[in-house]
């Protein structure tokens, strides 16, 4: 059983077809790139699986079961986590306090301890911190941990993201463009800590990516979508070689 | 999700539980539990013929070389044409007062403050003149304000006379409530037999503003008298302070086909009401009560509301010497005429309070509280006032006045007792 | 145990500072003793706001509305089943605050479900539409008083009681701030999608913030309405709802003690002005305060002066321009007053007189307050002693906290 | 108890054209109302809680130049003085010009330093100026007495009567039938009045029972054209308020045009779009947002000259809250941006609300506008014509 299926995933937005049909599955442990152009719908893939959009048709598998339209906060418990392509930190809160937030799911003491101030809410609380703190360790925001997470650097902020959706402790991490923006170092720097999150912690990675170096060097399964469609799927070295690939991005002139 | 529901609902019981916690211990160590609040029923008024509560609070005296007096009033806000007026009429009363030697050469301050048209803050503002030391008050124009201010002054045993409150049931409050106009369940049935008897009208529409209490409890109370002397009222209509397009009202009001319209609001819409009756084509004669009472309403309300008679507390064409001579110092000192009915009954209002200063034996709330319940026969812009034994509500006549291309004319006098309710 | 000790420490200093002003209000008169218990009743209400507005970040400005309903539930009921109720005094005064502000619970759940798929200002319209509507249907039910109002029995004049909601409200509010869950609340005012991605249930959070602050509004509601005695719709007009908002927004949105802070002064204020008097004929202490209030004034001015300094930017020529454009600006004012003078005789006559000047100079504050300090006056943060701390230049020692 | 309680007490299927019609007329005016809001809305994205307190003074200056043109109190009371569609232009303009002037002042003083901060700073501001004007205001503004723009200066008096479906001819024949008896009646009672000399408000016994006949005659006649008029179905539209409906849409056609066909109309259009691109593209952004204040306000203006001089109702500084209110709700109501929505809104609420007078819940008039937003809001959350911007994500 495949841990994230989608099946002939399609949405449109007015008449626009914007993914059509779909079909990739993602195994235990994959480090999965999805690709294409500006405006190809790897955005609105993810949309699909989180359930920021409810497909048009087609269905999403997690674990076998059916989540399709399972509103985000519900898909984020069963162990999906994203981060988004134009960031979205909550600006005003803290590095520690984002990574917090993250962690909520597994928070055991009811809204009513927490307003009356029951030593169990503190202690949830404090638990809570301490796990963010070592989330915040293994992506080395140590020194920044109560920096207002709008005043980080840009690279710093998207790592942010990733120690965040990591908080939620996901069995499948969405990451959208993680590397988008980054210095070659900070990109080196950010595909060894995403190898690092699946070789140490197990997680599964479905990535859309721009940087191809970036991609190729780090993902083992891609998929290739253009205008909604799908045009390639494979390793690294059948992606590459790939006519349609080559087409779709340097463009019909060729 | 379930387990959600259930701690939403365990919150607020949470909650409440706490608050009670914290409330009965603090109840131990606080030692003041129950109510101190006097009882004030003010339903149990009926015409004034129930024993009104009195005032048990020793209320403040004259320590200085002036006697401090109260006027709380509009000065801002919805009623601030009103409050001006009550003001300005006020003060002349005060330079009157004073001029003539004012208690044993013990000169009025008046003290002024502002409701801002708003019952909770006149509150405030008549709890404020109180600390301050004023013996007495003077105001409000609006019932719903003065009904707050007389909680207050009831618990500190401050007199209050109302200007324009001619809400029914404010004297209920206790022995220190008086007023210098007369109640909605007088002018309404004035009109109401005015209307039945004089002008012959048997279907009537009533027009009300929903949002003054004013204005709702004098459609009542015609309701009621004119029903109960045969008429019929065929329709009822609402609006609210504010609005300024009321065709839809009056197309109902128009297909109902009555003969009168009673319009119990304030004159900021009833001119517009009167206009666009007419435009509406409605024929019936207008009739209202003494919110009516500013020159404006001929202009705004030409041509529809000429014709139109409503009841009022005095009228400048009135010859009585009290009229003509408040006239002449109003012009004097303000320019013009006042705008509002306010601007006498303001008069009257600080005026019979002076007056009473003078006959109280001593300068404190009491004595005053006792010599305005002796008030008799005060002659007052607004006609004679008489207090005693009246609970609080003067017996007084009434005017109906036509309002016409000039000015309001001065139709027929109704006294105290001559109308049927 | 060190937290029950702990804790019982805070309760009774909490019930400490309600009875503390309770004492102070009931040795004045009744005109502060009415300040000070609206003050409190304002606390609450901007507070429990701030935990809507600030807190959660959806924009409400129906807040009156939540106070109307508790008000008249507990006013209706008294009036309707305390003679002849078991419970009495103290007792029945709780149980009508809790029915207030379980009634005002349930609104806030109406309104909070529209919050599901409104944002911004469509909230905001949707909540002052709801007061709006609150206020006509009671305006239209008999058994309410109708524009008449009600009278409510028993009166209490429980200062310590309003007092102590608001603490309570204020704890409440701190407690959820501080802890892990407040986080979800802040979250979902930050950025809803990124909280809904991160397993934050969204409608939880608003409907659970809706029902929350609007249950305190309701005890709060309930509270005056056994205190005044006497309540009518027009008590709970659309402007009490702004003028709560102000606070919450003057004192820093998202900021307990920023709410706290303006709302005692934004209540006081109005009041403190009724006191205004011209130079002459003032005691001592009214020319005093005149003098401060004008040297105020004079500072503000100043500081609007530099503001438009720094507008035309550097140069000194620049800066020149800019005071002969203010000055310019005068004459051209003065010329435009006088013309208008000429054009409208009716202003020719006209006096002014420092009392009515009263919620001119309240709304002239709010302005100059929002220009020159936008952010509210604490803005996000907290007055506690690190921030104190911060002002004065001590630094706090590090520690990784929660806005608390 | 009230009729109102009664359900559907007031349903008369043949006044509903009439309702319908002064609906549209209501709606006309929340419209162009909306139309200020809508604009500011749109480019800045704030709620200009003033808005309206500049229709309020819209409407004093409506005021103020018809005192200047001669139809002071003194001058109109009791004498008819000769008006022409000349002084309302006057009135239209002077009104529309100062309101500009003000809704620039207020966007220079208050808003634009406000402009990069949060933007609920900037609606406290504009509930600050929004009090500022309305007590300021009362301290040097005419409240009372007669602060209504004269019905005088207005020429278009009397209504236009259209019928739908024409009553019976035999009850028409019966009404005029009718007639003579009715003014025979009501000569004998003059008649008497002037024999007698009594005082028409105190008559005797015998005057009673003459003015009785003659009332009975009148009752007779109106009853009987009360009972055509039902018969028939028939509109009735006051001159100055078809006017004013006349205006209101050449305005908004206008305002439209200015929108879509003209350079500074795109431009504000891409302002609106995006504010900063909109910058970054060479849009001299501050002039676009002075312009939409100008546009904005004048609407207000002309909006409150009409309803200041058609419907007569007195001036006060809180002359603007009620219109500000529904204003607004219409915007939101058509999609708060939308020039056409805003329009739509307004229109919409003006029926809706005389539908409910119209099913006899006329004191629920003020609260329907809110139960409409709500339902649909909930439906369409970006309201009817504008499009709830979906987020990228």
């Amino acid at each position: 059983m495949s841990l994230l299926e989608m099946r002939k995933g399609t949405i449109h937005f007015g008449g626009l077809v914007a993914v059509s049909e779909a079909t990739f599955a993602i195994e235990k442990g994959d480090l999965f790139g999805l690709i294409g152009p500006n405006g190809a719908g790897k955005t609105t893939c993810f949309n699909m699986i989180t359930g920021v959009y409810r497909p048009t048709s087609g269905s999403v598998y997690f674990k076998g079961k059916q989540i399709t339209g399972t509103p985000p906060n519900r898909v984020a418990a069963l162990g999906i986590a994203r981060t988004f392509q134009n960031i979205r930190l909550f600006p005003a809160l803290s590095v520690l306090e984002n990574v917090v937030v993250g962690g909520f799911l597994r928070h055991r003491t009811g809204l009513a301890s927490a307003l009356i101030y029951l030593p169990s809410a503190i202690a949830e609380t404090d638990r809570l911190r301490a796990e963010a703190m070592d989330l915040i360790r293994i992506l080395d925001l140590e020194d920044v941990a109560d920096v207002r997470s709008a005043d980080l650097p840009y690279g710093k902020q998207r790592r942010l993201e990733i120690a965040r959706a990591m908080a939620t402790q996901p069995e499948l991490l969405l990451l959208d463009e993680p590397a988008a923006g980054m210095n070659p170092q900070e990109s080196e720097d950010l595909l060894r800590t995403v190898r690092r999150l699946r070789d140490d912690f197990g997680k599964t990675i479905l990535l859309i990516e721009h940087d191809m170096r970036f991609v190729m060097n780090l993902c083992e399964k891609i998929f290739v979508l253009d205008h909604g469609e799908e045009i390639a799927f494979g390793p690294p070295e059948k992606i590459r070689n790939d006519p349609g690939v080559i087409q779709a991005y340097l463009g019909e002139a060729v | 999700m379930k387990q959600f529901r259930i701690s939403l609902a365990a919150q607020a019981a949470i909650a409440a539980m706490a608050l009670g916690l914290f409330g009965i211990t603090g109840c131990t160590g606080g030692g003041d539990s129950g109510a101190t609040g006097t009882k004030t029923d003010a339903k149990t008024g009926e015409g004034g013929k129930i024993k009104r509560p009195p005032t048990t609070a020793p209320g403040n005296s004259a320590k200085g070389d002036t006697i401090p007096i109260g006027l709380v009033t509009s000065l801002s806000g919805d009623n601030k044409p009103w409050g001006d007026d009550c003001k300005k009429g006020a003060e002349i009363a005060v330079d009157d007062f004073n001029a003539a030697g004012g208690v044993n050469g013990k000169k009025i301050d008046l003290k002024v403050s502002d409701s801002g048209s708003k019952p909770e803050v006149g509150k405030s503002a008549a709890e404020k003149l109180i600390s301050d030391g004023v013996l007495g008050l003077v105001g409000e124009v609006a019932s719903g304000i003065t009904m707050q201010m007389g909680q207050a002054a009831f618990e500190k045993g401050i007199p209050v006379v109302a200007v324009g409150a001619t809400r029914t049931d404010l004297a209920d409050i206790g022995n220190n409530m008086f007023r210098v106009c007369y109640t909605d369940d007088f002018q309404g049935p004035v009109m109401a037999n005015f209307a039945y008897t004089e002008l012959g009208l048997r279907n009537i529409a009533i027009i009300t503003d929903k949002k003054l209490p004013y204005s709702t409890g004098l459609s009542d109370s015609f309701h009621a008298t004119f029903t109960k002397l045969g008429g019929k009222i065929i329709d009822e209509q609402f609006y609210e302070t504010g609005n300024k397009d009321f065709k839809g009202q009056l197309t109902n009001v128009k297909a109902k086909n009555p003969d009168g319209l009673f319009m119990s609001g304030y004159f900021t819409e009833v001119g517009p009401l009167g206009k666009q009756a007419r435009e509406q084509g409605i024929n019936a004669k207008l009739l209202g009560g003494d919110g009516w009472d500013s020159q404006t309403i001929i202009t705004s309300g030409k041509p529809g509301i000429i014709g139109g008679y409503f009841c009022n507390h005095y009228n400048d064409t009135d010859t009585r010497p009290q009229v003509q001579d408040f006239l002449k110092k109003w012009a004097k000192k303000f320019g013009g005429k006042p705008g509002t009915t306010m601007g006498a009954l303001g008069y009257d209002g600080a005026m019979i309070t002076f007056d009473a200063l003078k006959r109280a034996k001593s300068l404190d709330s009491k004595s005053l509280i006792e010599a305005l319940e002796n008030t008799e026969k005060f002659p007052g812009v607004s006609g004679d006032i008489t207090l005693k034994g009246m609970n609080g509500n003067p017996e007084k006549r009434a005017l109906v006045v036509e309002v016409t291309e000039k000015g309001f004319v001065f139709r027929k006098a109704y006294e105290g007792n001559q109308v049927k309710k | 145990m060190k937290f029950v000790l702990g804790r019982l420490l805070s309760i009774a200093a909490a019930l400490g500072l309600c009875f503390a002003i309770d004492v102070f209000a009931h040795s004045q008169n009744d005109y502060t003793q009415r300040l000070v218990a609206l003050a409190g009743l304002y606390v609450t209400l901007s507070v429990s706001l701030n935990l809507i507005n600030g807190i959660t970040g959806q924009f409400s400005i129906g807040h009156a509305a939540f106070y109307q309903v508790g008000a008249y539930c507990g006013g209706f009921l008294s009036v309707r089943f305390y003679d002849g109720s078991p419970v009495h005094g103290l007792l029945w005064l709780l149980v009508m605050m809790a029915a207030g502000a379980a009634a005002a619970a349930g609104a806030g759940l109406v309104v909070g479900l529209p919050s599901l798929r409104l944002r911004g200002d469509y909230l905001a319209i949707v909540t002052m539409g709801f007061g709006e509507i609150i206020r006509i249907i009671v305006q239209n039910v008999d058994a309410f008083g109708g524009p008449y109002g009600m009278n409510v029995q028993p009166k209490f004049l429980h200062i310590w009681l309003i007092w102590l909601l608001a603490v309570s409200c204020i704890a409440v509010c701190r407690n959820l701030v501080s802890s892990a869950h407040g986080l979800q609340f802040l979250a979902v005012r930050e950025d809803e999608i990124a909280a809904g991605a991160m397993g934050v249930n969204v409608t939880r959070v608003k409907v659970t913030a809706f029902m929350l602050g609007s249950a305190f509004a309701g005890a709060a509601g309930a509270l005056l309405a056994h205190f005044e005695g006497f309540i009518t719709p027009a008590t709970f007009a659309m402007d009490v709802s702004f003028i709560i908002l102000t606070m919450v927004v003057l004192g820093g949105s998202g900021s307990i003690t920023g709410s706290v802070i303006s709302a005692a002064f934004l209540s006081y204020l109005p009041e403190y002005l009724r006191g205004l008097k011209g130079p002459e004929g003032g005691t001592l202490a009214v020319t005093g305060a005149s003098v401060a209030a004008a040297l105020f004034a004079t500072i503000i001015a100043a500081g609007i002066i530099r503001r438009l300094l720094d507008q035309a930017r550097g140069t000194p020529r620049s800066r020149a321009l800019g005071v002969a454009g203010i000055v310019g600006a005068t004459l051209i004012g003065k010329i435009v007053i006088q013309w208008g003078l000429l054009f409208i005789p009716y202003l020719r006559e006209l006096k002014i007189e420092a009392g009515q000047l009263r919620m001119v100079i309240f709304a002239v504050t709010l302005i100059i307050v929002m220009l020159l300090r936008p952010q509210g006056m604490l803005a996000h943060h907290e007055l506690s002693w690190a921030f104190i701390g911060k002002i004065l230049g001590i630094k706090a020692p590090a520690k990784a906290v929660t806005p608390a | 108890m009230p009729l109102s309680l009664q359900l559907l007490a007031g349903v008369d299927f043949h006044t509903l054209p009439q309702q319908v019609v002064n609906g549209i007329m209501l709606g006309a005016i929340y419209a162009l109302i909306a139309l200020g809001y809508t604009m500011v809305y749109g480019v800045l994205k704030l709620i200009n809680f003033a808005h309206g307190e500049v229709y309020m003074l819209g409407a004093y200056v409506a005021l103020f130049a018809s005192w200047r043109l001669g139809f002071t109190p003194e001058a109109t009371r009791g004498t008819n003085l000769q008006s022409s569609a000349f002084n309302l232009v006057i009135l239209l303009l002077a009104s529309m010009a100062i309101c500009a002037l003000i809704g620039v002042i207020i966007e220079r003083f208050a808003y634009r330093p406000m402009r990069q901060h949060a933007r609920i700073a900037s609606l406290i501001t504009a509930i600050g100026v929004s009090m500022f004007l309305q007590f300021g205001g009362a301290l040097v503004l005419p409240i009372s007495p007669e602060p209504n723009v004269s019905g005088e200066i207005n020429p278009y008096k009397g209504t236009y009567q259209a019928s739908l479906t024409p009553s019976p001819t035999a009850l028409v024949r019966q009404r005029d039938a009718a007639k003579q008896p009715y003014e025979a009646a009501q000569k004998t009672f003059d008649e008497y009045i002037a024999a007698t000399h009594e005082d028409r408000f105190n008559l005797s016994p015998k005057g009673i029972e003459a003015r009785d006949l003659a009332q009975q005659a009148e009752r007779t006649y109106k009853d009987l054209e009360s009972k055509v008029e039902s018969a028939g179905v028939s509109v009735i539209v006051p001159k100055g308020q078809l006017v004013m409906l006349v205006t209101a849409v050449f305005l908004m056609l206008l305002l439209r045009h200015l929108v879509m066909r003209t350079r500074a109309g795109r431009a504000m259009r891409a302002v609106s779009h995006d504010f900063d691109s909109a910058a970054l593209m060479g849009v001299n952004v501050n002039r676009i947002v002075v312009l939409t204040f100008v546009l904005g306000s004048s609407m207000a203006g002309a909006g409150a000259m009409m309803t200041a001089t058609f419907l007569g109702t007195p001036l006060t500084t809180f002359y603007g809250m009620e219109a500000g209110v529904k204003a607004f709700t219409a915007a939101v109501l058509g999609g708060i941006g939308n020039i056409p929505g805003a329009v739509l809104g307004g229109l919409l609420m003006g029926v809706v609300e005389e539908m409910v007078v119209w099913a006899g819940y006329s004191s629920y008039r003020d609260a329907i506008a809110f139960v409409v937003l709500i339902l649909v809001l909930l439906f369409r959350p970006g309201g009817l014509l504008g499009s709830a911007t979906m987020e990228k994500i």
